[in-house]
């Protein structure tokens, strides 16, 4: 594995990259294949009314949908809206989650009394207490609180979970040099958990747009979640269809974002 | 000699992927006769492993040929058996469901072949642990299983991969003399790849050096024990004059290769 | 504590709290549904009216009359538009802060109940063993369409089949995809509906149900007491916008709206507009009348939302002398 | 290690267990103070009007309902109907999510085709599709759309993962004895999968609890979805707080159940 | 003695767990003189790491005393370093900041400790890969590392366990080599902890044998090398007889414990 660069050195290794390179084309081809037959197949269902257009609506409509809201500004605006919530919301969460994990990795006895409440909330539905802290929150926080009540149980358990799987014996090393527990959290726990913390940014991203959807369906201005039950409302599938789109792009956008993040740790980290 | 049991004739093996290509091995021939003993020591990544995956069918040569009992090789073979680094026993099944995995997969599991594999159980002393799991066995019963599941299948060459790099010393030591008796009794040609010379020279009738990357045949040593019967790994240790000799003939033929080799 | 307290309350004179005449005062409101049937409140906000009396209104969509109710009570919202019902639950839970409607924005259900196919001349017999999507039980509109199948000697649930499990935004879709033959909607889905040939509006819930107080303004007590030439002030530039939807062509008023509804066809708007003002939709005042609020209450005993005994006083969830004073002052 | 049962030995021996007992009491003392300090104060709170219950309920008052409700017996038909709708689609998201990853292990192309379909539906808020799939599956089966919807790409995604972080090691050694690809993913691939599969039942039984709870949301004659719904629209918050208590209850359970599973099989597998 | 620079006066320790208890040393005396080489060996289990923990001040003992330098030991202590089995390194650190992770630790990070350091890492050829993270080291170069790094804080005592165990065995012999000349030029004194006879008879100038737990000591052998100086491992293996005797004699002694301690 030492051999490098990719410039073909051999017939056979010249035959190898030309069949990887091949199958790569070959994936791509029939994942475009895919998108369009089945936007195809949508569109033509519904001009031929196979299915119903005005329930499932169809490509082109939404396209539209998409064009005259983005022209008229507030496409942009509910996007904006959803956006800064989700980050805000996220970054509030980690503060939070990140907090609370190093309380319990430094006390014992308080992550053994933390325990089972840590149980029953992480697995409880959060989205249940939706109309509650819609009540005590408030129309303005209710969409952060529900963001950080969805995420927040998540990084806590991953993170503390993280921490302590860290490996005992670079503790162990650290101790022997007379390290005190601070020193200990800080030159192996922390460093050695980046990648936890950062898988945990990757679910939390989704959770925690989740969570700000969730609040927007309670109570809302303006965003994403807005515009869907809106359009649901006039019953404007477009509509509906436009803003699930959108937040397609947005979910993904931030999983990739942070999935980059970590593919560019884990390069350096090894 | 028609009593060839093994052969490699010329044989080149060259990995290709996306970030350049390597030759494994360029142009090796050897050898085996039935019922010989031989192990292969050569430097980390010389194609040792490479070795036993040709003969075990699991890799094709790029160039050459390989011949068991005279046939070429094309696929993974009942007659060819291949013991790994590690035991790799399947945690989830009791060491009797270990011992017969093979017949299974080769849909030969009957009654009488999972008598013979019980059987090889008893007979190597692990018939009280039949019903164990491989996490209650120690490292040592684990490897002895493993070698009793590749027995199983009655195969007419063995393969044995580096098979007690993961034990402790003592247990090495021991576990040698005891699976060089059981390959002499069942009477199995076997080829062992080690990085531990003295391990290649207790066991083997023959120690094959290998060049680095891509390996050929470097040397050969014939080992001859002091009795005309070959001795038992721990006795040949013993037998430090003898022992000593070739271990420093074998440490300088390697040692152009040691420095930074670390395989950590 | 201090909010339990029944001060008998404001004449709209009281000198207390903030003075929208001294420079503009935030409200914020929290609506049931963003839905054109509350025309005039997007007039106030559109022509000006609101900054106008010196106020500076933020309007927040919380889906749900329950959930606007609550916002109001939590101190999240200052003034919520929603189903009068809300207050009258609050009054006989005898919870600590009360609810009090001080104005009233539509004095008619606002659904139009509309069949999957069209029918030339619609009798209610014709429901007879067939299913209407409804509301949530406790709901408004809800308790209008069982009171009308009462009135018309159908018995819910035994001569028509009212589907009353569907969230509000899913009854639209629910209709569509032909889970009934009849449904309850509210304007512009109904009209919508039309002209895409889904569903013909065959009877007007409003007409039906009568002259309701069916959407008000509530405040808690102690907001009202704390803030009464806020709720004054509001109250007077909803009444202005009132008379103004009253005095202007349907278009007019459709532009004025449609700044709210950025998505919806002028022409859809139009036609909206002008078949909520046919059916006197729209309360002339604000002034909630006493009479309709014990058609009200009829409505709710009769759904089942209120039990007889729970009836309450007029005086005990509605305080007048706002509307009262806004009719005085506001030509 | 080898020394066995738990009756000390020593006085060193029987003045750590001493210790450890204590500890172990002084986190359960330390718990149950945290709940009854929590249940006090809000019942104070509420009794002295700090808070209003009529907007935050009250212990004592939700007891009440509990009692009431469960003697009427509707209780335990909302109970049992949401339970019933997460155990069905909990199922269903299960077999579905393990076809799936089986195909996409037997098809190297299948799933690198599928792989950035599987991202964007990964990192999507689900429950955004919630009134579309009402519209799509009716009011029946749109409860089971939402608790698939919202499980089944973990599922796939987790169990795929597991499949192929097999150790290669146990393939190579089924392909010396010549096994084909259906061995060798009945013999080493699925067992050796057992624990992902069941940490896989862990994540996915409350995902499939928060789709029913939506589902319940949007359509529903009953289950404690529909009563947290119907609670805040009559405004009965005591009703929404005890439907949300038995939610907690029964994630708890289910999640406590799966638990055991998983730690049993683990026991057993080692 | 009184140039003893360490010692354990019948020490015991005992571990207790909710399962039970165990007797881990139990009376052990041990006296290593200053610049001495100790190698301790014994069967698995039998508490050698222990006793390493102990003189490094991570485990208290039940009874008895520990002394370095005459002083008790209370705590990890500047006098003592400590080379844990494997090198554990922190992977998100180059080179460089991981040799002066215990100055850092200890609150010595100067401009004069950090030169120090990183000479050494000069002076045992590592100079080129100060700025290269652990994963692109060979293991015998980690294990070089994590030497200097607890030389670094300029311990007077070393502590050595098992610390060729996971290097491949041609590695396994060089390293020895070289640690052995790093650890005689800085003139330490060393407890080498070890499953590998010939490794301590290679190494040590003393061969502790304990026996199995709870672990007290057996035996113990001088190892006189041919010459009046202590010689380098590797020429010590080449001086076959003597190496064979010794090898042979410590071998016996723990033949007793062999069988099925497997480890793995
Ligand atoms: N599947 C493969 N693809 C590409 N290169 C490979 C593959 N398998 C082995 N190699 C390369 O081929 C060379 C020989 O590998 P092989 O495993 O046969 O060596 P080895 O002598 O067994 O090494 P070791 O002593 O480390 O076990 C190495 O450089 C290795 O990196
Ligand atoms: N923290 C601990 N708690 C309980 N028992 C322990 C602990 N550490 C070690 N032991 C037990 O004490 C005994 C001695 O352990 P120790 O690690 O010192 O042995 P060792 O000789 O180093 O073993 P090995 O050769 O396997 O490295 C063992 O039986 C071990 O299980
Ligand atoms: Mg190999
Ligand atoms: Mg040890």
């Amino acid at each position: 594995m030492s051999e490098s660069p990719a410039a073909a050195r051999s017939p056979e290794h010249a035959a190898f990259i030309r069949r990887v390179r091949r199958g790569k084309l070959a994936v791509l081809a029939a994942q475009a294949a895919i998108l369009v037959a089945a936007l195809a197949l949508w569109e033509l269902a519904a001009d031929r009314h196979w299915i119903d257009p005005f329930l499932t609506s169809q490509p082109s409509r939404i396209w539209e949908t998409l064009v005259r809201m983005a022209s008229q500004g507030n496409l942009w605006l509910h996007t904006t809206v959803t956006l800064r919530e989700t980050l805000i919301g996220f970054a509030a969460g980690l503060v939070v989650g990140f907090g609370a994990a190093v309380a319990l990795w430094w006390s014992d006895f308080l992550s053994r009394v933390a325990d089972p409440y840590l149980v029953i909330l992480n697995s409880m539905p959060k989205i249940a207490l939706g109309p509650i802290f819609y009540i005590w929150l408030g129309d303005r926080l209710s969409v952060y609180g529900m963001a950080v009540a969805i995420s927040v149980i998540v990084t806590i358990t991953m993170l503390y979970t993280g921490f302590r799987e860290v490996d005992p014996n670079l503790i162990k090393l650290l101790r022997t040099f007379g390290a005190t527990r601070a020193q200990v959290l800080r030159k192996a726990v922390i460093p050695a958990s980046l990648p936890t913390l950062i898988s945990s940014l990757k679910v939390n991203i989704g959770l925690t747009l989740v969570g700000v959807i969730v609040g927007e369906f309670i109570s809302s201005k303006a965003g994403l979640g807005y515009l869907i039950i809106y359009g649901g409302q006039v019953f404007r599938l477009d509509m509906v269809m436009t803003a699930v789109f959108i937040l397609i792009l947005i979910s993904a956008a931030l999983y990739l974002l942070v999935s980059a993040l970590e593919s560019s740790v884990l390069r350096w980290r090894g | 000699m028609n009593d060839t049991k093994l052969e490699l004739r010329d044989v080149g093996v060259k990995y290709v992927t996306l970030q350049g290509e390597t030759d494994a091995l360029s142009d090796l021939s050897l050898a085996v006769r039935d019922g010989e003993f031989v192990a292969v020591v050569g430097p980390s990544g010389c194609g040792k492993s490479t070795l036993l995956s040709l003969v075990a069918g699991l890799v094709r040569p790029t160039s050459g040929t390989v011949l068991v009992a005279g046939q070429p090789v094309t696929g993974p073979s009942r007659r060819v058996g291949y013991m790994l680094q590690e035991d790799y026993l399947f945690k989830w099944r009791d060491v009797a469901a270990n011992v017969v995995l093979g017949l299974e997969v080769q849909g030969r599991l009957s009654a009488a072949s999972r008598a013979r594999a019980l059987g090889l159980l008893d007979k190597y002393g692990l018939s009280d642990f039949k019903h164990h799991l491989p996490r209650q066995l120690s490292g040592g019963m684990r490897q002895r299983v493993a070698l009793i599941r590749t027995l199983a299948v009655d195969p007419e060459v063995l393969l044995l991969d580096e098979p007690f790099s993961a034990l402790d010393y003592q247990t090495r030591l021991t576990l040698q003399d005891e699976i060089w008796g059981i390959l002499r009794r069942e009477s199995k040609t076997t080829i062992l790849v080690t990085h531990d010379i003295s391990e290649a020279i207790a066991m083997a009738d023959r120690v094959i050096v290998l060049t680095k990357r891509p390996g050929r045949v470097k040397t050969e040593y014939a080992i001859e024990t002091g009795n005309g019967a070959a001795a038992a790994p721990l006795r040949r240790r013993r037998e430090s004059a003898q022992f000593a000799r070739y271990f420093d003939l074998i440490w300088k033929e390697l040692e152009a290769h040691v420095g930074e080799s670390g395989r950590g | 504590t201090s909010s339990c307290t029944r001060r008998p309350t404001a004449t709209g004179a009281t000198t207390t709290g903030p003075d929208p005449a001294k420079g503009p005062v935030k409200v914020r409101l929290s609506e049931t549904v963003h839905s054109v049937f509350y025309a005039p409140q997007y007039v106030a906000a559109t022509k000006g009216f609101f900054k106008e009396f010196g106020l500076e209104v933020e309007i927040n969509t919380a889906w749900g009359s329950d959930k606007g109710a609550a916002a109001v009570l939590s101190g999240n919202a200052d003034i919520a538009l929603a189903g009068p019902e809300p207050s009258l639950y609050v009054f006989n839970q005898k919870g600590q802060t009360r609810l009090k409607i001080f104005a009233q924005l539509t004095a008619k259900d606002g659904s139009f109940l509309l069949a999957k196919k069209k029918v030339d001349k619609f009798d209610w017999s014709q429901v007879k063993g067939k299913t209407i999507i409804g509301n949530r039980p406790g709901s408004m509109p809800e308790m209008v369409i069982e009171d009308t199948l009462k009135r018309v000697g159908l018995t819910p649930q035994k001569d028509v089949t009212v589907i009353t499990n569907l969230a509000f935004t899913a009854i639209p879709g629910a209709f569509a995809s032909g889970q009934a033959e009849y449904a309850g909607l509210f304007e512009p889905t109904a009209s919508q509906f039309e002209a895409q040939g889904v569903g013909f509006v065959v009877a007007s819930m409003g007409i039906e149900g009568g002259p309701l107080p069916y959407t008000v303004y509530m405040a808690t007590e102690k907001y009202i007491a704390e803030n009464p030439k806020v709720v004054q002030a509001f109250t007077n530039a909803m009444y202005k916008a009132m008379l103004w939807v009253e005095s202007h062509s349907n278009e007019e008023v459709a532009d004025a709206v449609l700044p709210f509804y950025a998505d919806t066809a002028r022409d859809l708007m139009v036609k909206v507009i002008k078949r909520y003002k046919e059916q006197g939709t729209w309360a002339p005042d604000p002034v909630l009348n006493p009479t309709h609020f014990d058609n009200l209450q009829k409505i709710m005993i009769g759904g089942g939302a209120l039990k007889p005994e729970e009836k309450v006083k007029y005086e005990d969830v509605v305080i007048t002398t706002f509307a009262e004073q806004a009719k005085k002052k506001i030509k």
